[in-house]
């Protein structure tokens, strides 16, 4: 009984096929041209017009990220923020999410709007607050400045209460009947039955907090403290600007995550579906 | 000491009644089947025993014990879900010892009633199998499994067999029954399956409209059903209903039916008009003239016997059942008798009478 | 048969209570203090302490807003940019989403692979590219310059693809036999049957492309091309920082938003939780 | 003029033949049904002659015309679907007409040919409403009609009541077989149950293993099945199959049973190891000695009849048939006769042997 549909690859399918050919090299050719350009001399650079391989291959750009800046105390800033910021945006998340989803307590329908609203609250408007709340705190330039302000991941929350939801009630009446408290619930049934979610959501959350910018940027003054998103935008700062040294310095600081890609490539590619409404 | 007693329970959901003062007992060792078109209750009955739903008035009492206040897990009653609800993350064996960790029990105890349930259902080959690696077949009876560990006062299927297919659900019929004559333990029972319902139960307890309609056995649900709902619930292919007219003449009673044929029949009702209903198997096909006649209209051969979808003459339908090698064909006229002892008249209530 | 599962709120839902109150309180007060301060003169805003309401109440930000600065410009840039990123975003989404989707054809796979893979691309790399892209084509300062680098959102094609991918295969064989071409499969079965999505994701891309600050801050430097997100951080420039100046701008920034919010909050909170993996 | 012939038709998916080299002939107007279990190639072979699936081999004709490398539109042919993949943002009108419209049929046609299914099928009332806003067995119903509107030269039905409850189920089974009567169309109709097989077919065409077991009519398949698996498939409750010993004395043929009982029977068969197929009601429950005994286990009253299930001597399982108002309980031992005319031998590859 496997179905396989006949699907005819007619003229449409033809033009569908030249169509998504030119999307592909359009979305694949800033990443080559980025790769391309950190292995160029600067004047070849800033040449008014597209040239696809360099005349000279240099890997003097990226000596120099690695030997006149502080890349290693961005690398461990940028690991010990995006570490923490996963740990307490999922664990958090996964409680309120649960209460959302499973438990009737006051307050409760407020609380979801609430975060689904938080959706829609302007990037910017939180920023300042979060910059004038933080200065107030004096946690600028510190590990705990650049964690707080991002843990406010609703998706997060938005995901688990979608897949708790999605668990069966006759999951919950089983325990029920099987004299299960309520962090037996969450623990041996509700947590276990959703460890591919877990996962993968750390994975993305991880990702997100290593490439964010424009808060770490903000947050952060001090050069040692900096995460690598924000200490390779300072590569220029002491000799001008070099397009190709920032390249190279953001190739350098893109690999972690290509590692994590090619490393977890199943769960991030789940991930990436999950969070876009595919379930896994 | 494990029979279950429901005294004027009542259940309202955002206003609205869905049971409504319901009063029942279930003897200990007693298998009753639930059985009503859905919305008609009893699955909320059955939670409502399990603990499932709040019970909003009335008492119930489980082996002795006041139980409408206690949680699902004090009420000593082990439920067998719909679809199963075997934990995919545990092996066979976890789901099964997952309530009796949760009290926490001896594990040389636990491991005792799993191997025991284990070989009464025997499925000892499968107790390290994840709910996925399993059978539909086999994951209910993980999920019997799972019941029989507790040892509880009583038993609470809800509608078990509904996932299974049609071969399948007969054969587990059988072992249900056989497991229930050989464990010899109280069980609730609820299925919109009238097939379920005749071949299961003791007693059935059939519910329409968040109110019980008739409590009897099987045969006798099936041959005095008290109203029409009962009549035409009960019993596939179903009962036929007729039109009639009822008058008395010399002092015997003639049912007129709408095609003007006269059947003879005794029953203590003053004329007028009424439904009559009979079984398919009580209509008789006949090769010489008889009571009535119809015409065939389509003839539905299941091998070990014949439905006869037929005609009247002013249009009324009506089915009669024929041996397997019936030589009735589509189009034929026929002759048809009534078994007078299988009548039944209802009156404009839906009460039904039946003849004598 | 309506089923209601007996809740117990015990004393584990009496904490989950107490920790969702705190979290909402949180989460929400960020905004309130925003509002608040941008009721405030300038000196109320920078003492070192945290007040919940202003001791001098005053409406001089949003009258400096409304009149000494660009914002007629500013609203006509967001409204043509964000309309523009929407329909193209949208638009080609959708096709992309229906190909990969629904048809067999030679890269396939690879096409889809590059879609969840753009997800991983540092947003700094992508940004840097963007830049001396459009610099070369001398968009800078146009709205197709703000327009075009905000045309790549994988995840809208993804949620296409996943909405056209639980069209049961019954419909696209029901059409077959109804003698459908595959443009008629597409318009008159596809779309239609996936309405809900298309609104709820323009919506939202609306919402994400109204809310867009980095690329726009950096592709324009001419104020009257600004965007309004954009805009209101120029606020400061001619008078210094003023924090409440800029809070009453990005409160006035954030008022389309808000007023889209509100006509259509059933359609957003639709587009929210699709995005967020639940159906609608 | 409208009848389908498949000549040595074969499909593989991915090297594995699922359809091997399969001939039929299906007449002008005959009702054609595949049955068989799931995965025995039935919808696939279907889904071959609508044109939703390859063939990969031979040849398919349709009304005269070759038809296996056309297009599905383009066979003259109208399916319904399980699932009946109503179109649910058109109204039944607009669903009905779209496959008209799609061949730039006039207007003034589509709306007569909407109308006249509309009657045909008794819903003229709801062809302005959504398929959401209908029930099962109207959604069903509009399905019929949207193939009705082609006027194709056949109708395929792909398992069209499986998502019908049990009730309707048998009335719409009931109604499609009259509606075959008055349009006298070749139908081809795709089913896992053998009661709707039995019930609706003029053929039944038996898939097993991705290939034809048996043809015949529905009484031929239940009197005289060609194989153990059709003796099994076809019946409900399913045949007896019981162990015996052949072997002949004095002239005479016996079949000796696991419980030592003797049979007498008349196949031209050699002594040997065979297995017995019998049907429940042909064995007959006795009040006195008979051929052989068996131990009631359980018994299922379903009104008209009691399915007796019972164990012999030797634990061979075995299940009879009795009346309605059979007195036999669980524990009970019971006599049983067998209708020896009703007797069936299947040797070690599977082949049937009747009795004569």
């Amino acid at each position: 009984m496997t179905p396989t549909t006949v699907r005819r690859i007619n003229w449409v399918g033809g033009i569908f096929t030249v169509l998504t050919v030119i999307i592909a090299v359009l979305w694949a050719f800033p990443i080559y041209w980025g790769i391309v350009s950190s292995l160029k001399p600067e004047d070849e650079v800033v040449r008014p017009y597209i040239e696809l391989w360099p005349e000279t291959l240099t890997f003097r750009h990226y000596w120099f990220a690695l030997t006149q800046t502080q890349i290693g105390s961005w690398y461990i800033n940028s690991v010990v923020t995006a570490v923490g910021v996963t740990v307490l945006t999922v664990s958090t998340s996964l409680f309120a999410g649960y209460a959302i989803s499973q438990l009737r307590f006051p307050g409760r329908t407020v609380l979801w709007w609430l975060i689904l609203a938080s959706f829609m609250v302007p990037t910017q408007v939180l920023i300042i607050n979060h910059f004038v709340l933080m200065a107030n705190m004096s946690l600028l330039n510190s590990w705990a400045g650049i964690i707080l302000p991002q843990l406010i991941h609703p998706v997060i929350i938005i995901v688990y209460k979608q897949f708790f939801d999605q668990v069966p009630k006759d999951f919950r009446e089983a325990a029920a009947m099987d004299n299960a408290s309520e962090w037996n619930v969450l623990f041996k049934i509700y947590i276990p039955m959703n460890w591919g979610v877990t996962t993968a959501l750390s994975i993305v959350t991880f990702i997100w907090a290593w490439n964010a910018f424009l808060w770490p940027f903000l947050a952060v003054t001090r050069t040692e403290m900096m995460t690598i998103t924000v200490g390779i935008t300072q590569v220029y700062d002491a000799f001008g600007v070099y397009y190709a040294q920032q390249l190279a310095a953001a190739v350098l600081a893109g690999i972690p995550v290509a590692l994590a890609y090619l490393l977890f490539q199943r769960k991030v590619t789940q991930a990436i579906t999950l969070s876009a409404g595919i379930k896994g | 000491m494990s029979e279950i007693r429901l005294n004027n329970v009542s259940k309202s959901f955002g206003g609205v009644q869905v049971i409504d003062g319901i009063s029942l007992e279930i003897g200990s060792g007693e298998l009753v089947v639930f059985l009503g078109p859905s919305g008609s209750g009893k699955s909320t009955l059955l939670r409502m025993i399990a603990g499932l739903e709040t019970i909003d008035g009335g008492t119930l009492t489980i082996g002795g014990k006041r139980s409408e206040h206690l949680a699902p897990g004090q009420r000593d009653v082990a439920m067998v879900f719909q679809n199963y609800a075997l934990y995919p993350h545990m092996s066979v064996r976890e789901n099964m010892a997952f309530g009796l960790k949760n009290i926490r029990m001896a594990t040389s105890e636990i491991d005792r009633r799993v191997q025991d349930a284990a070989r009464i259902l025997e499925m000892d080959a499968l107790l390290d199998r994840r709910p996925a690696q399993l059978s539909g077949g086999q994951r209910q009876r993980v999920a019997i499994g799972r019941a029989i560990v507790k040892e509880p006062a009583a038993f609470l299927f809800d509608e078990p067999l509904s996932n299974l297919d049609a071969a399948l659900r007969v054969r587990t019929r059988v072992e249900l029954a056989e497991l229930h004559q050989r464990m010899q333990s109280t069980m609730v029972y609820v299925t919109h399956d009238q097939t379920e319902a005749m071949t299961l139960a003791d007693r059935i307890v059939i519910l329409n409209n968040c109110r019980i309609e008739q409590i009897g056995t099987p045969m006798d649900v099936y041959l005095y059903p008290s109203s029409r709902f009962v009549a035409g619930f009960v019993g596939s292919p179903g009962m036929n209903f007729l039109k009639a007219e009822l008058s008395a003449t010399d002092g015997k009673q003639i049912a007129t039916l709408g095609n003007g044929s006269d059947v003879a029949l005794s029953v203590d009702l003053p004329p007028g008009a009424y439904e009559l209903g009979i079984r398919p198997e009580a209509v008789q096909v006949r090769a010489t003239p008889a009571a009535t006649t119809g015409k065939a209209a389509v003839v539905e051969k299941l091998g070990d016997r014949t439905l006869v979808h037929l005609h009247l003459d002013d249009g009324t339908s009506l089915t009669a059942l024929d041996g397997g090698r019936s030589e009735v064909k589509p189009g034929d006229i026929v002759h048809l008798d009534f078994d007078i002892s299988q009548l039944h008249l209802f009156d404009s209530d839906g009460v039904a009478h039946h003849a004598k």
